[in-house]
């Protein structure tokens, strides 16, 4: 007989007692253990989107360029030539809370199955992380961790990782966040979709045997704040093979592309169960599964542990009967597993089977689309009742040293160059990479094509703590202002939504904000979201993480022989500020680093503006008028000098033999710059207060009238020249810093210093 | 020499499971005209007849229990190995250079870097001996610009049998810096003597950490400095070939 | 005194490296092997100045296993002490 | 039967890893640890079909660990047989 589950069981396995009315509702009486285990998960917050999917609706998701929105593995974008780019971010915060080795490394597993799912080829990956102070060693230990399996599993499978993002701050101390993005190309005619279809054709499963990794792992991990019984949870953590994957994105890209299958769809959270409901689902079909088939690697697990495992690297294939021995043949000549462990049926159910016996039947179209919605009456909250205002400067006495201040911010871990992270990173491998981690944004070219793509992350969490409609508006505008430095066009997003508890008004009013500030830029800069992830529940101990939305954005060039990075390049260039020349110390680096403080009201962004600027940007490095362009994000327009100037040691994006040598490899000096500031009360605002839609940009002096007439009526101000050696400000005849560069450039690469 | 043009040399790319360097060195082999390249699959037994091999870079079996230690022995390196014994031209590349050492075609072993992480970053290469069929088109002091990334590039070898192989030329690559003088500083993995690349005693056999089939292409981050590796083992191949 | 470290992957813990050995050994002509598990071998001198009881140097070891040479998470360990 | 192999780097050879860890003691509190050496622990079923004596197994085990095991240029290893 199979066991019946009652409300006791649903409750210990997280579910509502509503919940529980609808499954006796669906299933016509109780459920068995095997089906309420499957719902349980497949109507967790982490698979079934319960808080979030009416908030995201909000979303542009369509445009002419989009060929697949969200709602598949990965979105998918036409970037010309009949090539299309597949890409989609993913969190693995939880697990990386508990391992961050392999959980970081299971992360990148993850999304890299969902890329080759849609017959992509992986072709990029970034990483986006935050953690807790840099002065905390369990912080140091998650850096390291964390880093470390990125390298390791991305750079076994041979996929550039190009960038990403790294920030520290006291909120990510009990939740950090990995969120790790991929992208690959794919013919734009080759694109799978992961539904089911064809009665009687086969369910096969590749890869790697079953075993009890993350059992629960999607409830349990992914759908419940931390708190103590932390230590019982780990026993479920998975382990990658980064070896297996990537025997897999081989084999699974020959049985897509080549037409062997029918369909393919990754494992993930919750396993078997949500691959097999979500496939039946999309197919208005059923499938037989037999548990017992399945190859185990612990020989006495039971089916709903067989059914819900997250073992990692599987893969699961409908094949037709005519095709199967072709199939099978190319998973041994790569020496993979390939069981065939079910069959599609007409019964739209999704059955279980266990030695003859049915253990489980459940519509699949109703446990895959039919879970619960929850829209959590949204609250300000009460840090932000008071209508925040921007801060009385006057509360923030200017320092004596500007120059010390300047070293002070280069060395903030927010700010310093993260080189100790991404030289771990293989971001070279495939032959494409044209600009290198370290700039605004990463360049890659097209094989065979004049054709590029270029890809940035961005996300302040902390103005989004402040402001979280205006803080998400501006990540959005900062990714695409990337991509228009480095002279590429933003043409689509990918978000990764890091929330506390959505079931607390606050959060779930932080999250709706978010989420329009995201859809107004997107509208405005036309990059409609073509995927994304939602992580809730990054919580610990009551202390949610700052709004953390992290957009990750796709940026494509016609030739890509165009592309700009930032570095200075010749003495004599003219230096130019695009864009407002007001820095606002509200939500700054410059206020956390010098002053300790987190406060005040963040400047907006208008969007109007932006995209005017940018377009011209992008103009002008089109028309070969630009020697560098970088925009100003933390740390003001003095940082952004500073780093135009330290990336000087290194022409065309590359880098330093020896990063300890405060010499430049090639050129034999370093190139600063001597510029001016208008008159201002606060010249240490001017330098370090912080805007959205500012450029710097260098140029030839007799291409300045062009640049000019190109901006219009943007604001422009010249600022000064590059020169040799140094970086130094004036304003009028005051002198506010002279420092030289090597100086700067020994400070910015400081941070392996403070890691030891 | 004959004026007509000669043969295009036949390269051979190994693919083992694992290996993620395969395509890079075949596109990179496929940019000179003086040559054409084709995959050769580990389970295979014959190089179908190619001039020279390319054991590529990459993570062969997941580098579980040691680089190179399983890719070994598959069936194609027999094949490899007779080929080496008849003095045919043999490139290991990172795993590759590993798998020399693993299978014995080259002394020593690259054990695991000093700084224990794996390392990505563009090092320069000091050409020690221009006088092998991998170097010729270079001169002895050049320096070349090349990318290494490898996490266990820290080559060892015991000092009486360095001592054989500098008197024998056949420490090809050092880590230097910008003006070519080898040190501690430039060196990535904390190998023997600085040393990035080396080849068996009758200099058929050659494995270097770096990665030359990403410096071809001026157009890209990694420059095209690797291109002389290459054009030394075509230029050797095509004199032979219009020798014979 | 001399101290030997073993450290193994947990039970139920994925061992790829395991795995992939124990797949290649039939190529060479090992039939017959199962069971592959991978783990660390440690070895150190333990001579903390002024000298420790066995009993002190015991619960050190233990100490330097949790905290540095395993991973508890998803490794187990063991250790000998040997005087000497 | 069950198979133990013990792998260390060998006398001589360079151990990053150890290196690096008898480094990080002193800062965790651990004072007085030396002479640290990371090798590999590795166990095995060996039931090679249609039986083996003791001796073959030894010499199957030998011969494992010198062609796959253990790289003989860097690495000396040790096995324990055990029956059962
Ligand atoms: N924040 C978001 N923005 C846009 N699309 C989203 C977002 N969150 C989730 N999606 C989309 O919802 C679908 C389900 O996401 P997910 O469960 O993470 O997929 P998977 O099971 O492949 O990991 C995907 O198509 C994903 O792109
Ligand atoms: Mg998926």
């Amino acid at each position: 007989m199979t066991r019946r589950a009652d409300l006791a069981a649903a409750e210990a396995l997280g579910l509502t007692a509503e919940e529980y009315a609808k499954i006796c509702e669906i299933q016509g009486g109780e459920p068995t253990y095997v089906e309420l285990a499957i719902y349980s998960l497949m109507w967790s917050e982490h698979c079934s989107y319960k808080h979030s999917r009416p908030v995201l609706g909000r979303f542009p998701t369509s445009g002419p360029r989009i060929l697949q929105g969200p709602g598949e593995n990965a979105g998918v974008i036409d970037v010309g030539d009949g090539w299309a780019v597949a890409m989609k971010v993913e969190s693995h915060n939880h697990p990386s809370a508990v391992e961050p080795f392999q959980g970081a490394a299971t992360g990148v597993g993850g999304i890299v199955r969902d890329i080759f799912t849609m017959g992509a080829r992986p072709c990029v990956s970034l990483d986006s992380l935050r953690f807790g102070e840099l002065s905390e060693p369990r912080q140091r230990f998650l850096l390291d961790g964390v880093v470390g399996g990125i390298a390791h599993y991305g750079n076994c499978l041979g996929i550039p990782t190009v960038g990403g993002e790294i920030y520290f701050e006291p909120s990510y101390e009990g939740n950090c966040l990995v969120n790790a993005m991929s992208a690959g190309l794919i013919r734009a005619d080759d694109i799978v979709r992961a539904v089911a279809a064809g009665v009687g054709n086969h369910v096969v499963l590749i890869g790697s045997k079953t075993g009890r990794d993350g059992i629960g792992g999607a409830s349990v991990l992914a759908s419940q704040e931390f708190d103590e019984t932390l230590e019982e949870k780990r026993p479920s953590v998975q382990v990658g093979d980064p070896f297996t994957e990537k025997k897999l994105i081989e084999a699974c890209l020959e049985l897509l592309n080549d037409h062997h299958v029918v369909s393919m769809q990754d494992l993930g959270a919750a396993g078997l169960t949500s691959s097999s409901s979500e496939m039946a689902s999309k197919g208005f079909v059923g499938l037989d599964i037999h548990a017992d088939r399945v190859p185990l690697r612990e020989a006495d697990m039971e089916p709903w542990e067989i059914m819900i495992s997250e073992s990692q690297e599987r893969m699961l294939a409908i094949v037709e009967p005519a095709k199967l021995e072709t199939v099978q043949g190319i998973c041994e000549r790569w020496d993979l597993d390939c069981t065939v462990i079910g069959e599609v049926t007409d019964t739209k159910m999704l059955r279980i089977h266990w030695h003859g016996e049915v253990v489980g039947d459940i519509p699949a179209r109703r446990l895959a689309d039919e879970s619960p919605v929850i829209r959590t009456p949204s609250v300000k909250p009460d840090y932000l009742v008071d209508e925040p205002v921007a801060v009385d400067d006057a509360s923030y006495p200017p320092p004596k040293d500007l120059g010390a201040a300047l070293a002070e911010l280069l060395a903030a871990p927010n700010i310093a160059s993260k080189r100790w992270a991404w030289e771990q990173y293989d971001y070279i491998v495939q032959a494409n990479t044209v600009q290198i981690p370290g700039s605004d944004a990463a360049v890659l070219r097209i094989k065979g094509t004049g054709r590029g793509i270029a890809f940035a992350n961005d996300c302040n969490g902390r103005h989004c703590y402040l402001d979280p409609y205006r803080g998400a508006k501006a990540a959005v505008a900062e990714a695409a202002r990337n991509l228009s430095c480095a002279g590429a066009l933003p043409v689509a997003v990918t978000d990764c939504l890091n929330f506390g508890n959505p079931e607390k008004g606050e959060i779930y009013w932080q999250f709706e904000q978010a989420v329009e500030g995201i859809a107004e830029a997107c509208e405005a800069l036309d990059t409609p979201v073509v995927s994304g992830n939602v992580s809730f529940y990054n919580e610990s101990f009551g202390q949610a993480i700052y709004p953390t939305p992290m957009i990750g954005m796709l940026g494509i060039y016609d030739d890509v022989d165009i592309h700009l990075d930032g570095a200075f390049k010749d003495e004599g260039d003219v230096i130019v500020l695009l864009g407002p020349p007001a820095g606002f110390v509200d939500g700054s680096e410059y206020q956390k680093v010098h002053y300790g403080r987190v406060e005040g009201r963040v400047p907006d962004v208008d969007l109007a503006l932006e995209v005017r600027l940018q377009a011209a940007v992008r103009e002008a490095v089109a028309r070969r008028l630009l020697k560098s362009a970088h925009d100003c994000a933390e740390g003001g327009l003095a940082v952004a000098l500073a780093e135009s100037a330290i990336a000087s040691g290194a022409p065309g994006g590359a880098q330093w033999t020896d990063p300890a040598a405060a010499k430049p490899e090639r050129s034999g000096r370093w190139l600063g710059a001597d510029v001016t500031i208008g008159a201002v009360e606060r010249p240490d605002l001017a330098l370090f207060g912080e805007a959205p839609s500012r450029v710097v940009v260098t140029c030839a002096p007799g291409d300045l009238e062009a640049v000019h007439a190109l901006a219009g009526d943007l604001p422009f101000a010249v600022l000064g020249v590059v020169t040799g050696e140094s970086l130094r400000c004036t304003m009028g005849d005051e002198e506010l810093l002279a420092l030289p560069v090597s100086e700067l450039h020994g400070v910015y690469e400081s941070l392996p210093d403070r890691l030891a | 020499m004959s004026s007509a043009s000669p043969q295009p040399v036949r390269f051979g790319v190994v693919v083992f499971p694992g290996s993620n360097c395969d395509a890079d060195a075949h596109h990179a082999i496929s940019t000179f005209p003086g040559a054409t390249v084709d995959y050769l699959w580990h389970k295979d037994t014959d190089l179908k007849g190619v001039q020279a091999v390319v054991l590529p870079g990459g993570f062969s079996y997941g580098d579980y229990l040691r680089c190179g230690a399983i890719a070994r022995f598959s069936p194609i390196m027999q094949a490899v190995k007779d080929f080496a014994a008849d003095g045919g031209l043999v490139m290991g590349i990172c795993n590759g250079f590993q798998t020399l050492t693993e299978a014995g075609l080259l002394p020593g072993a690259l054990i695991r870097n000093t700084g224990l992480k794996f390392v990505c970053r563009y090092v320069n290469l000091r050409v020690e001996n221009a006088e092998t069929p991998f170097t010729r088109a270079c001169d002895e002091g050049d320096v070349l610009r090349i990318v290494v990334k490898h996490n266990e590039g820290n080559y060892t070898v015991d000092p009486e049998t360095l001592a054989a192989m500098k008197a024998n030329g056949q420490v090809v690559l050092r880590y230097c810096d910008a003006d070519g003088v080898p040190g501690d500083a430039a060196n990535p993995n904390g190998a023997v003597e600085h040393i990035a690349g080396i080849c068996n005693e009758t200099r058929n056999v050659f494995g270097m950490m770096p990665h030359p089939e990403n410096s071809v292409e001026a157009a890209l981050a990694g420059g095209a400095d690797g291109r002389r590796l290459f054009q030394s083992i075509i230029d050797t191949l095509t004199v032979a070939e219009v020798a014979s | 005194m001399k101290v030997r470290v073993t450290i193994t992957p947990k039970q139920g813990i994925l061992d790829p490296q395991g795995v992939t050995v124990e797949r290649a050994l039939p190529a060479l002509g090992f039939q017959g092997v199962t069971d592959v598990r991978i783990g660390k071998h440690i070895e150190l001198r333990y001579d903390p100045p002024g000298g420790v009881s066995a009993e002190q140097a015991r619960t050190d070891v233990d100490d330097m296993c949790r905290r540095l040479l395993a991973n508890p998470i998803i490794e187990d360990y063991t250790f000998e002490l040997d005087e000497g």
